[in-house]
Order: structure tokens, then C-alpha cells, then sequence
């Protein structure tokens, strides 16, 4: 990323280095050459229609090549590679708290290893923040209610800043912290540490506590969509609308059943809206996720999933509604 | 401040026709309104300026030890209300516009003077209640009120600074829409559109942002205040509220609102370059449009502040695109202030100076633009002191820099005196010096990293050097802004009597008696010439341009 | 609003004031600055439109159920009255431009109450709206009402209370306006009956005129956009 | 606007407050109706056109002989625009391809 962003920034620096070079050298020649001088008057000078359409259009040539390339960058560095590592991250006034897909849970604080794309789900709890890692080149907003996803590699070991960018009142300076890159060994090695456990499993354990298998059976006959093979695939609304069941939609099915109901399914689910925390949120969300991700990345098959494609409406696989 | 002139010459003039306080506060002479904006704007600029220099002296050094963490936050939030909102947005238009649009077209006053004052009134009306604001506690949401921070978590006083910008909003509109009924209704005979001074054009556009632009913000900030005082849930997400809608209602205007401080520098800045060139504007036609170009792209692009706020990211393009729209008319109006300067035959007294300097720091201000429409590279630097050096090149390397020009450019007229001009050169230094001192290094820390808004950087202490730099800079600057504060005061006494045209200056405004009569000229003016004909007036075909009485 | 008000005491001397050159162009330059005036005004409400839109694509259902409370039939009549208003304001002014003095007041006097009367039908909406705790904020209840078209589904109490407080926000900056419109009014009957107004003079009446219908628009949109989202 | 004098037929004048009432029950009807989708679209045109009426008719839009004052109420109504449409660009491909604003 960060040679992406640095090579397109040394393009511009060249370009508008050289506009400015004209500019300047320009007017000062212009100022010396032409100063006033008794006797020798101003040369009236209408303008010209042709000069006007050069300078205009030029720049515009220019321009378009630097938003193409500047596009470019910024598509790369806002859709994360398919097999990221996944890290939640929930910023509060003020403190960053991550929560690795493996469990591992830090403050203020991200461990990664060398070399491995890593995949940020953020939300906040209170206001809006922002994640900003200058050495990566890369922000995102983090804001209340709602995810927002960015991504990095670091490519060298080290320790890097992380800065809160969104003024977030009156700590905002002490909302920051640090990226420490290992290298893949070390990592492995610091990852062996105490944890509880995947956060895919302590979603499992408050999916359960909240009584949410009563309804989201792993067959076909419960009130609520199964969930098995849900995440990442179309799924059928009631009003024949179709959306994809990413983070945010799990996200909103939990917080507000009613939005979005599954083809198929009554508006039974009420609302967990207060009733979990943002860590339960993202544990949920990460358990939703695990049930995917076995079928999908063809691993260890843990549960018989019936994935069934969008159509069919009776087990339409989702957070029921 | 005004009251105090002496009386400059003996011929009667809007300055001595009447005396007494009552005769300025029910005043409805565009001239003296335009001076009772000066007074208060140069009052709120230099609490604006006060402010700016405790951010700059607390971040001479890493630690947060000069004031707290909350009241550092108020200042930079009060920072940017004052300056944007109780300076830069009424400087020129409501002083210099104020002053010479109805000057320049040949005309006897605004079209609505009674509402004319009626602007200056909500704008004191606003500007009390935002000193009353700052007195009793102040406000830390950033002058960009963003929600929900805004509305749920800061526990200053959100509603009283929202309201005192909301009522300020106003004023702004009546003082656009009086110049855009005046332009279209009140020029003198003969004054064509294609006759008229550049500035004119300027100020057309910028009214047009300020009648579109404004009204949306203050409905924004009326939205902000019913969400905090009842949490409504409009912006708020715990409520099903979403606050990018916030940032988009705000950036509407706000964004724009950028073009109405920039565009009459712009225009202040031609006028300048005419006059100390002797030369016809350099493709007038394109000047002209490109104002208008500039406040109608304007409102294209507004989104470029939120491209890592979680839009949309084909939105995002959009929004991209269309900023390097706006950026085409800039570049043509730079191109063609140079061309102008071609051939022509240049003195460098200050004003022109100032001109200069705007040419230099706006080229700057107006390049790091493109680096911040990039996507790519906004991701980086947006909301770090790369923004800021950015905006500050734009809106005080160009509009400030304009203003002050103006200000030299016409204070002869204004006042009927001339300023010391050694002083003003050294002055017009100094703040060319002083500025680039302290806003360059930001773009280098914002290149590094260093977040906007940070209070404490102790984490950080590779940045302290450039943050020395940029302190150094602001009080060099801050001389620079006292010294033309002195020597107009002490001019109004002391200085010597103007002509009535000490620039041999083409415009309409310089073809009556400094200080003006009350109502602007003696005989009616009737137009038979080019906007910028100073050929003849260097050729001796005539002295000044002819006024038919 | 103040900004109208003061536009006619610009021109409420029918002598010709100092910096105009003629009669005409006083009233050009009047017409013209309401009709900008007025720009704004759309830009002010345009603000509120957008949100009311982002939230009603958002949250449709909710808006529905939401709407589906208030009184259509009030908000119909009102409609008609804001209408009926409009009509007597352009007869206000044929009987200035012709002439007959008993045709304006009247019809001026017919505005005042036609707006009164709007002003009132709203009261009582809002009466109705504050009975049922449809105003968003401590007390607010929109608990178990149904989604039009899904009788077991639950509109969200949250997304509805967005929707009242737009239409609170909205009706009542237009309630605002309405008010300030009888001001205006109230000046224009009084300088009416001063007889300030010929057939050659009544800039203020056109002024004030516009400003009025201006206010009608307004409504004509408020009201589908409001009460009508989801009836059938 | 330069032929104040001549005052419009009190006839357009009732027609139009006529159109106007019946445009206001038109809408209150047809929102009755389940047009799916086209509930809305009707509801704003029937709108748009008692706007235009008022604004031709009792503003004397059409009569002004000036293009000044439409060139007025055209870019009003384009920036009105500008501002929705934007906006809408966000929104309506925020969350793509989840984005279901249009459906």
C-alpha cells in the first residue's frame, strides 16, 4: 500500500512541482522584465481564445491521468483480499480494543505477522473515530452503529503508529497506540498465548446463552432461517428484494430483525438492540461467519451444512428476522 | 473604531456629512455599513488570531502542558467558528464588497440598504451570542460540528455556538442577495455585463453560494441543535440515525463555502494586478466565467471531505472527478493573472505586493488540492496537518492575503488618507515570510502522519521540529497581521491626504472624490468604456475616464 | 423572514426612494430580491427534503406505518385552505391593480383568515399527535403498530420517531412561515387600508404576494410527502 | 412584470384555483390506490404540476417578461437537485451490493 500511495504522491509532486516552477518563474521574470519604465507603456493585450483552451484542456489531460491513478489506489486499498486475517476492532472514547479472529484480545495494541493481509471490522461505541496507521498510508473512519471494513500487509517487522484521525473530544491525542509486525515465527509464537479460544467459539457460546438455536435450528424446521453456509452468499428478502449477508447485514439482523426478512420467515425475531455488547456483536458475527467458512475454504467439515442456494425459501439460510 | 477619523478634507463626504454614534448605527450608506463590518471583523479576527497563537505555543513542545486537553479543544474549535464564520466569509464581501459594489457598477447605494444594515445587526446579534458562547464555557466539537460526537457526547455548549452560526448564516445571505439584485438592477447606464470590473463578477458568484449554500447549513445546525436538545435520532445511530448524513448536509455548504471566501480575494486580486500592471485583464471573458464556473463546480464536490468517513466508494469517484472539475477555472484564472503581467508595466507598491503573494501561496494552496482529490492519497493525509496547511495556503495565503491587498488597494479611498507605504511593503513581507514559515512544515507533518487536531504529541516527539518551525512562523506572522492594523490606525490621523485616484486606477470607484459623498458621486456616471482601458488613460487620451454628468 | 418584512419597509413610502433611478426599477429590484429570497427558502427546506428522503428509501415500511397516523383528511383540508388562501391573495392584488379598495381588503382580510384557519387545523393535529405520544422525544410510544401491507410485522418505534421529527421539523418551520406570512399581511392590510396602494403602486402586495404562494408550494409538497406515503 | 397594469382575466385566476383543488383530491385518491412503486411518482407529479400552476399563474412566472426570474427559479431548482441526487449517489451505493434504495 504504502508504495502505491508514495509513488502516486512523487508523481505529484513532480507535476505540481513543475506547475508551480512555471508559475513562479513566470511571474518573476515577468515582474523584473516587464517593471514599470518611464516612457515604455503596457502593451494592451486582449487575451487569446486558443491559449485559454490549451491551458484549460491540459490541465484537465493531467488531471483526469492523476484521479485514474489516484482511483486505482484507493479501490486496492478498500477491498481486502479474500483470505485476510480477520481482527475486530471496536474504538471507544478512547481506546482502541481488537479482538482477533483467534481470540487473542488487545488494547491499544495490534499484533500482526509479516507479510499476511489483514482485514480491520471496525465499529465504535460511542463517537466517530478513525484508524489511521501513517506508515501503512492507510484510514478509515470508524463509526457507531454500523461497520466499516479496511485492510493492510505490513511488509517489514516493527512497531508502528496507530492514530485515532476523527476528533473524538477531549482525549482524541490519547486515543493511540501501536501496530507491532512480527515475523511469522514470532507471531506464532505470541498467537500460543493465553487466549479463550476462537472468537467464533464465544460467539457459539452467547448464540446459545441467548437461546438464538431455539429458532436458528441447523435444519429446515426452525422458525428462524438456518444460519449453516449463510454468510458471504445472496439471500432472499420477503418483499423479493436480494442482499448479500456480509457483516453489516449480519450486524443489522440482530440489532433490527425487522429490516430485512428472510423470504419465507414471519417478523418473530425481536430486536438484541442494548442486549449485547459491540465484542458480543462481533463474536456473533464471527460465529456466523465459522459457519461458512468450513464448507467454503473446504477444510474440516464440522457441521453437515444444509447450504441450500437463495431460492429456496423455507430454509433460506440467515439470520431470521 | 471608525467615529475616530479625523476629518480629512474639507469637501463633504459620507464621513462628515453626519456625526455622532446614532448616525452610524442607523446608518443604511453601504460605506459606512462596510465600515461597521470592518470594526467587527477585525475584532473577531484577532480573537481568531489570539486563539491560533495558543494552539501554535502549545504545540511548540510535545507534552500538553500549556493549557488542558479540553481547553486545547476548544480553541481550535473556536479557532475555525471565528475565523471561518465571523471572519473570512464576511471579510471581503461585507467590507470591500460592501463598499465598492455599488462604486464599481455607478451606482448610489445597495439595492435594500435598510436590509443592508439589517445584516450588519445579525451579524452583531450572532457575534455576541458566540462571544457569549466563548465567555461562559466555550465549545470542542470542531468547528465541523461532526455528529454524533456533536450531539450526544460533548458537554459544552453546542447549541448556543450552532445558534450564533445559525443567525450569522443571515447575515451572509442578505448581504448575496443585496449584491445580486444590485448588480442586475442598479448599474449605471453604459455599464454592460461586459463592462463590468472583474470583482464584480467575483462577488456575483460568491452571492450565488451564499444564497444557495448557506440556508442549507443553518438548517443543518437546526437539526444539530433539536437532535441534542431532544435526541431525535436524525444523526444519531443509536437511534437509527446516520451521521454521514450530517457530514453531507454540512459539506454542502461548507464545502462552497470555501469558494465564498476565496472568490472575491480573487477578484480583489484582479483589480490589482490591472491597475500596477496598466494593463487590460489578460482574457477577460474567462476571468469572468470562471468565477461562475468556480461557484457552480463548487457544489459538486463536497463528498472529497468524506472519503474514508465510510461512503460509498463509486460515490467516492463521483465526487473525485468532479473536484478536479472545480480545479480547471483556478488554474485558468492563475494562468491568466500571469499573462496579464506580460508586457505589461509593473510597479511593485504594496498592494501589488499582496497580489503577489496571493498568486504564490494560493498556486501552492491550490496544487496540495489536487493531492487531497486523489483518492488514493486523501486516504493518507486527510484529517492531518497536510489538510490543514492545505486549506490554510487557500484561506489565508489567498483570501487573507486578497483581503489585506484590498484593503491597501483601497483604504485611500475608504478614508481619504494614504497609509505609510514603506511599512506596508514590510508588512506584505513579513506576513509572505511569516506564513510559509509556519503552514510549509505542516505539509510535511501531515505527509508524516501527524493527526489534525492533537493536543499532545509526546508519543511522537520526531514531529516536534517541524511543529517549532510552524510556531516560529505564526508569530512572525502575527507581527505581520499587527503592523497594517497600526499603521491604518495611525493613517486615519496622520497620514497624508489622498487624491482621489493616488493609482491613475480605471475602476468606476476611483472617478469620485476619497472619501466618497454619501451617495457615491457627484454627477450620475454614464459608462462609454471598457472595464480596464488603462491604455487610455497612460496614453493621455484622458486623464481619467470621462464622467458624464 | 425578518428579510421579507423589511423588503416592503423599503418600499412602503410610495415616493420613489433616494438611490433608485425610476419607479420601475424600485419594483424590479423588490421582485427580484424576493424571488432570490425565495431561492434560499427553497435551499432551507431543501435541506429537510434530503433528509427526508435518505430516511424514507431507508426506512420505508416505518415511514408508512409512521404516516399512516397522521390525519390525511386534516392535511387534505388544510391544503384546500392554503389554496383557497392563494386565490384571495391574487384577487388582493387585481383590486389593487384595479382599483377596488373593497376587493383588496377583503380579500386581504379573507387571507388572514384562511391562514388563520390553517394555523388551527394544524393545532389540532398536533393535538392529536401529542394525545398518542407521536412526539418524538421522552415520552414517545409507537410500540406494536403494524407495517402497512404485513400485519405481523412491527414498524421500528426508532426509524419512526425519524419520521416524526421530520414532520415536526418541517410542518412547523411551514407553520413558522405561515406565521410570519400573517405578519406581513397584517402590515399589508393596515397600509391597504391607509390606502398606500393604486393601481400604479403596490410593489408590496406583489412582494408580499409571492412570499404567500411561496408558502402554499411548500405545503403542496409537505402534504403528499408527509400524509400520503402508503394510504391503500 | 412590465404590464402590471394590465391586470390577468379574473377567469385563469378561478380556473387555476379550480385545477388546484381538484389536483389536492386527485392525490388523496390515488394515494388510496396500491399503484406499487408509482404511488410516489404520482403523488409528485400531481404536485409538481399545482407548484407549476401557482408559480406560472398566481406568481405570474409565465407573464414575466424578464428570463431573469426564471433563470432564478431554474437554478434554484437545479442546485435543489444537485443536493439530492449526491447525496443519493452515496446512499444508493453504500453498502453495493446491498444497497436496495432503488428496489
Amino acid at each position: 500500500m504504502a508504495g502505491n500511495v508514495d509513488a502516486l504522491f512523487i508523481f505529484l509532486l513532480i507535476v505540481s512541482g513543475l506547475m508551480t516552477l512555471l508559475i513562479f518563474v513566470a511571474v518573476v521574470y515577468f515582474a523584473a522584465r516587464y517593471r514599470h519604465q518611464p516612457g515604455i507603456p503596457a502593451e494592451q493585450i486582449e487575451g487569446s481564445t486558443p491559449l485559454e483552451l490549451t491551458w484549460s484542456i491540459i490541465p484537465l489531460g493531467v488531471f483526469m491521468v492523476i484521479f485514474a491513478w489516484g482511483a486505482v489506489v484507493y479501490f486496492k486499498g478498500r477491498t481486502p483480499p479474500r483470505d485476510s486475517t480477520e481482527v475486530y476492532v471496536v474504538a471507544k472514547q478512547w481506546m482502541w480494543k481488537l479482538e482477533h479472529a483467534e481470540g487473542q484480545r488487545e488494547i491499544n495494541e495490534l499484533h500482526v505477522p509479516v507479510g499476511r493481509d489483514v482485514k480491520l471490522i471496525m465499529t465504535s461505541q460511542d463517537v466517530i473515530h478513525s484508524f489511521f496507521v501513517p506508515a501503512f498510508r492507510m484510514k478509515q473512519d470508524v463509526l457507531p452503529g454500523r461497520y466499516t471494513v479496511a485492510w493492510f500487509r505490513a511488509i517489514k517487522p516493527g512497531t508502528y503508529h496507530l492514530f485515532c484521525a476523527e476528533y473524538c473530544g477531549t482525549q482524541h491525542s490519547g486515543m493511540i497506540g501501536s501496530i507491532v509486525v512480527m515475523e511469522p515465527a514470532q507471531y506464532e509464537a505470541w498467537m500460543s498465548g493465553g487466549t479463550t479460544g476462537p472468537l467464533s467459539a464465544s460467539g457459539e457460546k452467547i448464540f446459545s446463552e441467548l437461546g438464538c438455536q431455539t429458532c436458528h435450528r441447523s435444519d429446515t424446521q426452525g422458525r428462524g432461517p438456518n444460519l449453516q453456509g449463510v454468510f458471504g452468499k445472496p439471500v432472499l428478502l420477503e418483499d423479493g428484494r436480494t442482499v448479500t449477508a456480509d457483516e453489516n447485514y449480519v450486524r443489522e439482523s440482530i440489532l433490527d430483525p425487522g429490516a430485512k426478512i428472510v423470504k419465507g420467515f414471519k417478523p418473530v425475531m425481536p430486536t438484541f438492540q442494548g442486549l449485547v455488547s459491540e465484542e458480543q456483536l462481533n463474536a456473533l458475527v464471527a460465529y456466523v461467519k465459522s459457519l461458512s467458512q468450513s464448507g467454503q475454504n473446504g477444510g474440516e467439515t464440522a457441521k453437515p451444512a444444509t447450504v441450500v442456494p437463495s431460492q429456496g425459501p423455507a430454509n433460506r439460510p440467515s439470520k431470521g428476522k | 473604531m471608525a467615529t475616530a477619523i479625523a476629518q480629512p478634507v474639507e469637501r463633504e463626504n459620507y464621513l462628515n456629512k453626519h456625526y455622532g454614534v446614532g448616525s452610524w448605527l442607523l446608518t443604511t450608506d453601504h460605506k459606512r455599513i462596510a465600515l461597521l463590518y470592518l470594526a467587527s471583523i477585525t475584532f473577531f479576527f484577532f480573537i481568531g488570531g489570539f486563539f491560533a497563537l495558543l494552539i501554535r505555543l502549545e504545540l511548540l513542545t510535545p507534552a500538553g502542558d500549556l493549557v488542558q486537553a479540553d481547553t486545547y479543544n476548544k480553541l481550535f474549535t473556536m479557532h475555525g467558528q471565528v475565523m471561518i464564520f465571523f471572519f473570512l466569509i464576511p471579510s471581503i464581501p461585507a467590507v470591500l464588497g460592501n463598499f465598492l459594489v455599488p462604486m464599481m457598477i455607478g451606482a448610489k447605494d445597495l439595492a435594500f440598504p435598510k436590509i443592508n444594515l439589517l445584516s450588519w445587526y445579525i451579524y452583531a446579534i450572532a457575534g455576541i451570542l458566540m462571544l457569549h458562547c466563548m465567555l461562559t464555557g466555550g465549545v470542542d466539537t470542531g468547528w465541523t460540528f461532526y455528529t454524533p460526537f456533536s450531539t450526544a457526547f460533548s458537554n459544552t455548549k453546542v447549541i448556543e455556538a450552532g445558534l450564533a452560526i445559525f443567525i450569522s448564516g443571515f447575515s451572509s445571505i442578505l448581504t448575496g442577495l443585496n449584491f445580486i439584485v444590485t448588480i442586475h438592477r442598479m448599474r449605471a447606464p453604459g455599464m454592460t455585463w461586459s463592462r463590468l470590473p472583474l470583482f464584480i463578477w467575483a462577488h456575483y458568484a460568491t452571492s450565488i453560494i451564499q444564497i444557495l449554500g448557506t440556508p442549507v447549513v443553518a438548517i443543518t445546525l437546526v437539526l444539530v441543535v433539536a437532535e441534542r436538545a431532544l435526541h431525535l435520532g436524525i444523526f444519531d445511530p443509536k437511534l437509527g440515525g446516520d451521521p454521514l448524513l450530517f457530514q453531507h448536509l454540512f459539506w454542502f455548504y461548507s464545502h462552497p463555502a470555501v469558494y465564498i471566501m476565496i472568490l472575491p480575494s480573487m477578484g480583489v486580486v484582479t483589480e490589482i494586478i490591472a491597475c500596477f500592471s496598466r494593463k487590460r485583464i489578460f482574457g477577460y471573458s474567462f476571468v469572468a466565467l470562471s468565477s461562475i464556473a468556480i461557484a457552480v463546480f463548487g457544489f459538486l464536490v463536497w463528498a472529497h471531505h468524506m472519503f474514508v468517513a465510510g461512503i460509498s466508494v463509486y460515490a467516492a469517484l463521483v465526487f473525485s472527478i468532479l473536484s478536479y472539475a472545480v480545479a480547471v477555472p483556478s488554474a485558468v484564472k492563475v494562468f491568466n493573472w500571469t499573462a496579464t503581467l506580460y508586457k505589461g508595466s509593473i510597479r511593485y507598491d504594496a498592494p501589488m505586493l499582496y497580489a503577489f503573494g496571493f498568486l504564490g501561496l494560493f498556486t501552492m494552496g491550490g496544487l496540495t488540492g489536487l493531492f487531497l482529490s486523489a483518492l488514493g492519497i486523501n486516504v493518507h493525509v486527510t484529517d492531518t496537518y497536510f489538510v490543514i496547511a492545505h486549506f490554510h495556503y487557500i484561506m489565508v495565503g489567498g483570501a487573507l492575503m486578497g483581503y489585506l491587498g484590498g484593503m491597501h488597494f483601497w483604504w485611500p479611498k475608504i478614508t481619504g488618507r494614504l497609509y505609510p507605504e514603506g511599512w506596508a511593503r514590510l508588512a506584505a513581507l513579513i506576513v509572505f515570510v511569516g506564513f510559509n514559515l509556519t503552514f510549509f512544515p505542516q505539509f510535511i507533518l501531515g505527509y508524516l502522519g501527524m493527526p489534525r487536531r492533537y493536543y499532545d504529541y509526546s508519543h511522537m516527539p520526531e514531529f516536534q521540529v517541524l511543529n517549532v518551525l510552524s510556531t516560529a512562523g505564526a508569530t512572525v506572522l502575527g507581527v505581520g497581521y499587527l503592523l497594517p492594523m497600526m499603521y491604518f490606525l495611525w493613517s486615519m490621523r496622520y497620514g497624508k491626504p489622498a487624491p482621489d485616484n493616488p493609482w491613475r486606477a480605471a475602476g468606476l470607484e476611483w472617478q469620485t472624490p476619497s472619501p466618497p459623498p454619501t451617495f457615491n458621486f457627484e454627477t450620475e456616471p454614464v459608462v462609454t468604456w471598457e472595464a480596464y482601458n488603462y491604455d487610455e488613460i497612460d496614453k493621455g487620451h484622458k486623464e481619467v475616464p470621462q464622467v458624464v454628468g | 423572514m425578518a428579510v421579507s418584512s423589511s423588503s416592503h419597509e423599503d418600499v412602503h413610502n410610495p415616493a420613489l426612494l433616494h438611490h433608485f433611478a425610476t419607479e420601475e426599477q424600485q419594483r424590479d429590484a423588490s421582485n427580484l430580491g424576493m424571488w432570490i429570497f425565495l431561492g434560499t427558502e427553497v435551499m432551507f427546506f431543501g435541506g429537510l427534503f434530503c433528509a427526508y428522503l435518505i430516511y424514507r428509501l431507508l426506512y420505508f415500511p416505518d415511514f408508512a406505518a409512521a404516516s399512516r397516523t397522521i390525519d390525511a383528511a386534516l392535511g387534505g383540508t388544510n391544503t384546500a385552505v392554503l389554496i383557497c388562501s392563494s386565490l384571495t391573495v391574487v384577487l388582493a392584488i387585481w383590486g389593487a391593480q384595479t382599483a377596488r379598495r373593497g376587493v383588496m381588503i377583503g380579500c386581504l382580510i379573507l387571507t388572514m383568515v384562511f391562514g388563520l384557519a390553517f394555523l388551527g387545523i394544524k393545532g389540532v393535529e398536533y393535538k392529536q399527535k401529542f394525545d398518542e405520544h407521536h412526539v418524538p422525544g421522552p415520552s414517545f410510544n409507537f410500540e406494536n403498530v403494524p407495517v402497512p401491507g404485513h400485519p405481523d410485522q412491527m414498524a421500528n418505534p426508532r426509524h419512526a420517531q425519524i419520521f416524526f421529527s421530520l414532520y415536526f421539523i418541517m410542518t412547523g418551520l411551514h407553520a413558522l412561515h405561515m406565521i410570519v406570512g400573517l405578519g406581513i399581511f397584517t402590515w399589508l392590510l393596515w397600509a391597504a387600508w391607509k390606502g398606500r396602494f393604486t393601481p400604479e403602486y403596490h410593489t408590496p402586495l406583489e412582494v408580499g404576494g409571492l412570499y404567500w404562494h411561496f408558502v402554499d408550494i411548500v405545503w403542496i409538497y409537505l402534504f403528499p410527502l408527509l400524509y400520503l406515503i402508503d394510504r391503500h | 412584470m412590465s404590464d402590471h397594469s394590465k391586470s390577468s382575466p379574473l377567469v385563469t385566476y378561478f380556473a387555476v384555483w379550480a385545477a388546484l383543488l381538484v389536483g389536492t383530491f386527485l392525490t388523496y385518491e390515488a394515494a388510496k390506490l396500491d399503484l406499487g412503486k408509482f404511488n410516489a411518482a404520482v403523488a409528485l407529479t400531481i404536485a409538481t404540476t399545482k407548484a407549476l400552476l401557482v408559480a406560472l399563474f398566481f406568481m405570474h412566472l409565465r407573464q414575466a417578461s424578464e428570463k431573469l426570474l426564471k433563470l432564478v427559479v431554474i437554478s434554484t431548482i437545479f442546485f435543489l437537485f444537485i443536493l439530492l441526487a449526491l447525496s443519493m449517489a452515496d446512499y444508493g451505493t453504500r453498502y453495493f451490493p446491498n444497497s436496495h434504495l432503488w428496489s
